[in-house]
């Protein structure tokens, strides 16, 4: 295990105030919390969105902390859920009289500690609402989407939902809209290689060379099939026929598209990835208003991307259009 | 010789015994969680076991058995994060309410824990048996222990046998298909690996059995 | 080798085809050229910065093309400079009427092949000036620092340029502004692991578990020295500490900062960089006015990292703190 | 039996034959390059001469020996990139203007070739002998046949003298520091390993040798 780290036990936290030291313009850290917030939150009036979950998927959570998207953000030790504490002591921190929405990947630790602080933030007064997200086609059959894992698709959601805050939605509306953000994206991933948890210094999982895991999950979890790595272009089209067959709807319509990377897979690779998944929404209709290419929601450094595609409508279009300014995502 | 009653003072040591254990267990644990989780269950039981050790170490050496078990479930709930960290907090914090006022924990008692144990995972996590969670492991324990009659056994013969269930019903889970939590997708993918949480938990009744029965040569660990 | 490619000889191309694709607001391909422009190229009375160098270091460079920065950018393939006619047929698209400033790392191939395009420019009347990029300090001693490699400080230089040249500096102008921030701006990397170059399939270099080559170039070239890998405290402290030796001006001064992925790197442990060269800037009285952290010149799917410091002076600070719209950099 | 004289399709085919050579040994030449370089100038070469292999042909069959070096120098310069690129192609078509007029090579005419092919290195390069590049070898390869009275000796005795003039010198750049290009920093960490560059001219010579001595034989790879 070859890593940049001081203590094995220390990344999440250390990585999180470097984040804050390198970007003072956006945001800063809470005290005794692992947590990030924009720098003049609490905004009065204001409905607060705290993201979240474990690290390790660097710049996802923290770094889409700021203006127009979410306003604070709890980080958990690397690949585990932040405990309801610090959730709470966030959730304070941002709270500008309007409630909390928290936004997160659906996973089991994620909604255990979240709807456990938001038990405690109930006691004490503070209104919060939830949103899991839940956008990972290969995580369960449609029939079950409620079940689904969170991936990359979470940055349309958290875009979403910050752009409606800041423009003054109530609680209600922006947890409709980021509902609304959520139902309408879907992703699907391939990968490579395995990462490595610091604290373990083992690979999570083998592939063999030549391999290649479809569907797997942002923490190795296993995908829904192995198969023999094939081209550039035969994967884009796999993993966007498999999205377009979960949302037919999508064809014929206006969508915004997400190529990430997982954290070691070069950006020319994904560049490569997204020409082919470009063509093929084209053959299909769809019209792409917005593309995002690069490490958005990563996993350490595992080799292999995801493409989220969000289908958009009217309500959507203005929101996702909206400006950011974050330490991930400046939008004009 | 075994104990046959924890006191306050014995169930802290216990638990950094425990801890110990957990430790020593980190790499497999992990490995049993990479096969269809993330790979980090060994990581976080060792570091909520050692928010326990060190919450113990602040607490006033008077603290009763219920506070002690209170303060540990708080100390996990607190310094862990992730499923576990929610489900075994909540647990331990409910044996310390199903234990309240009591002195000394014997096979009744140990019954007690067992089966609030057994409640507070179910309600937490919202999981039956055959969910294939930590929960196999504790209600494999828990009747086990109703099953025999166990309140007029000795506290080792009654850890003894809940140690052998759990150990046992974590084996079954890898037979099971996972419903709940990250591998629910995998399906048939995840069958022959046993659960990392319901293994844990073996781990952990194996561990007190251990040191029920040479419990002072681990008397200087705390 | 795990690549999401097609064909190992299109690599370069593909992917500069999927970033004009993904970033339409930005830049536009150059036919027959495997070059980017500026989508409103050219500016008419604006000075042309023109960058470029071999491909594999995505983003650099043409994913700094835009407004406020490049206006064009040339890629070679993978490592390789492209040859002269594309470089005169990009400089082409972005000539204004105010000449063309080459902008690119100082290596055998790219002085040759640019050069030569400047010939070739010449003779068809359009005035070019070049400014070869010389920031990486363990490329050669102080003494002879023109022979110097550009690494990551590229990104700096062509950031001052492009803001110059936004303001409607002349050509001499643009090139003393590129120039100055060369003069201020050193880099010293490290490198954990090798990358692999998609045609030859197989890593350039080994590096044994636990050791890191400190120096190394973005290409793989050997650096200074090979050591034992240390924490993330003490890397960042001798790569600072390496800086501040060749410029010790540096000190008590203003200064921009960029924590650079080699390409494999987790984003969390450039975080964790960041933090220990703030906390030793910080100590030797430097003032951090801009912070960046990511992949910004990477090689492939090289792990590693390096440091590029720009010493601020009351020129250069606006012109590092003015707008940018490119596919890599939006800065408001 | 050896070619005493080559003349344009004759050198076309030879040019073929090299580049043949050079895509067997890209790998080698990768490897040279990995260890102080870029690893890449095998796969330059390639590349090169594959432009060089395609623009051949596009050639009107009667284009003369001087224009095919020309549109040798200018495909493979402008289809390589890198520093190889504009010293090869450069150096190709230096070869041409020097032969402007000749119909076939022989030995004095592969004398002036190897001359200007020197003279233009140098000169785009900016280089001297003893720098540790592709300059050295030529170097060597002119130098030998200046020194052994070539002008009066067989094609085929001549290609072979410089071939192997050329493989010596370029075995003797393992042992010098490298000045320029990307491994100019490196000092004495680049000594063992032959400069890449002076490799591959070593290379071009010895397959101009073979072909020399058994053409036929090779007649139908265009
Ligand atoms: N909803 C739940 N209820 C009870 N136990 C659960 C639940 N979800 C997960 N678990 C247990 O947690 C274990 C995984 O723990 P761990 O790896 O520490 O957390 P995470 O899944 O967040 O990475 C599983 O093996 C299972 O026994
Ligand atoms: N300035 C120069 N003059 C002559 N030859 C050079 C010069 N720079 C590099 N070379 C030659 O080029 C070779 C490297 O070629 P190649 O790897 O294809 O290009 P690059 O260095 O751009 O990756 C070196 O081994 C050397 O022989
Ligand atoms: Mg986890
Ligand atoms: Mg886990
Ligand atoms: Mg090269
Ligand atoms: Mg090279």
């Amino acid at each position: 295990m070859k890593k940049l780290i001081n203590d094995p036990r220390k990344v999440a936290a250390e990585a999180l105030e470097g984040l804050a030291l390198a970007y003072p313009q956006y945001l800063r850290l809470v005290p005794n919390a692992q947590a990030v917030v924009r720098k003049d939150a609490p905004v009065a009036g204001k409905v607060g969105v705290l993201s979240g979950g474990g690290s390790g998927h660097e710049p996802m959570f923290a770094g889409f902390v700021g203006a127009g998207m979410a306003d604070g953000s709890v980080a958990g030790n690397i690949f585990a859920s932040p405990p309801p504490q610090p959730i709470v002591t966030a959730a304070k921190a941002i709270h500008g009289g309007a409630g909390v929405l928290f936004l997160y990947g659906n996973y089991s630790g994620d909604v255990l500690n979240f709807d456990m602080a938001a038990e405690m933030l109930e006691e004490e007064g503070i209104r919060t609402s939830t949103v899991r997200i839940t956008d990972d086609v290969a995580s369960a059959p449609p029939e079950r989407h409620e079940e689904r894992r969170g991936i990359a698709g979470d940055f349309f959601v958290i875009k979403v939902a910050g752009a409606c805050a800041a423009r003054e939605g109530s609680l209600a509306e922006v947890t409709a809209a980021a509902e609304e953000a959520n139902r309408h994206t879907r992703s699907m991933g391939v990968a490579l290689s395995s990462c490595i948890i610091p604290a373990s210094g083992t690979p999570i999982f083998d592939l063999a060379e030549g391999d290649m895991e479809v569907g797997m999950g942002l923490h190795g979890e296993p995908g829904v099939e192995r198969a023999r790595l094939k081209s550039a272009n035969e994967v884009a089209e796999e993993l966007v026929r498999r999205i377009l067959e979960d949302m037919p709807e999508l064809a014929n319509g206006d969508a915004a598209i997400l190529v990430n990377g997982l954290g070691a897979t070069p950006l020319a690779e994904l560049f490569i990835v997204f020409r082919a998944a470009h063509a093929m929404l084209v053959r299909h209709g769809v019209t792409i208003r917005h593309s995002y290419v690069g490490n958005y929601a990563t996993s350490l450094e595992m080799a292999g991307c995801s493409i989220s595609l969000l289908r958009l409508n009217e309500r959507l279009k203005p929101w996702l259009a909206a400006p950011a300014q974050t330490p991930a995502l400046v939008q004009i | 010789m075994a104990l046959q009653a924890i006191d306050a003072r014995r169930l802290s040591q216990m638990l950094v015994f425990v801890a110990g254990e957990i430790a020593r267990r980190e790499a497999e644990l992990n490995a049993l969680d990479a096969a269809a989780g993330d790979g980090d269950h060994g990581i976080t039981m060792r570091i909520g076991f050692e928010a326990i050790r060190e919450r113990l170490g602040q607490l006033d050496p008077a603290t009763p058995v219920d506070a002690i078990l209170r303060e540990s479930g708080n100390a996990f709930l607190g310094g862990t994060g992730g499923a576990i960290g929610v489900v075994m907090g909540k647990m331990l914090m409910a044996g310390g309410k199903a234990l309240q006022g009591v002195q000394e924990i014997r096979a009744p008692e140990f019954l007690l824990l067992l089966n609030s144990w057994e409640t507070s995972v179910s309600a937490t996590g919202k999981v039956k048996p055959g969910d294939r969670t930590i929960l196999d492991a504790i209600h494999g324990a828990a009747s086990a222990l109703t099953a025999s009659d166990a309140t007029k056994k000795d506290l080792d013969v009654v850890v003894d046998l809940s140690a052998a269930a759990a150990q046992e019903a974590a084996r079954s889970t890898a037979d099971m298909l996972c419903r709940v939590g990250r591998a629910s997708r995998l399906g048939t993918r995840v069958l022959g690996h046993p659960d990392p949480g319901a293994t844990s938990f073996a781990i952990m009744l194996r561990a007190m059995h251990d040191w029920i029965t040479s419990p002072t040569a681990l008397d200087t660990q705390l």
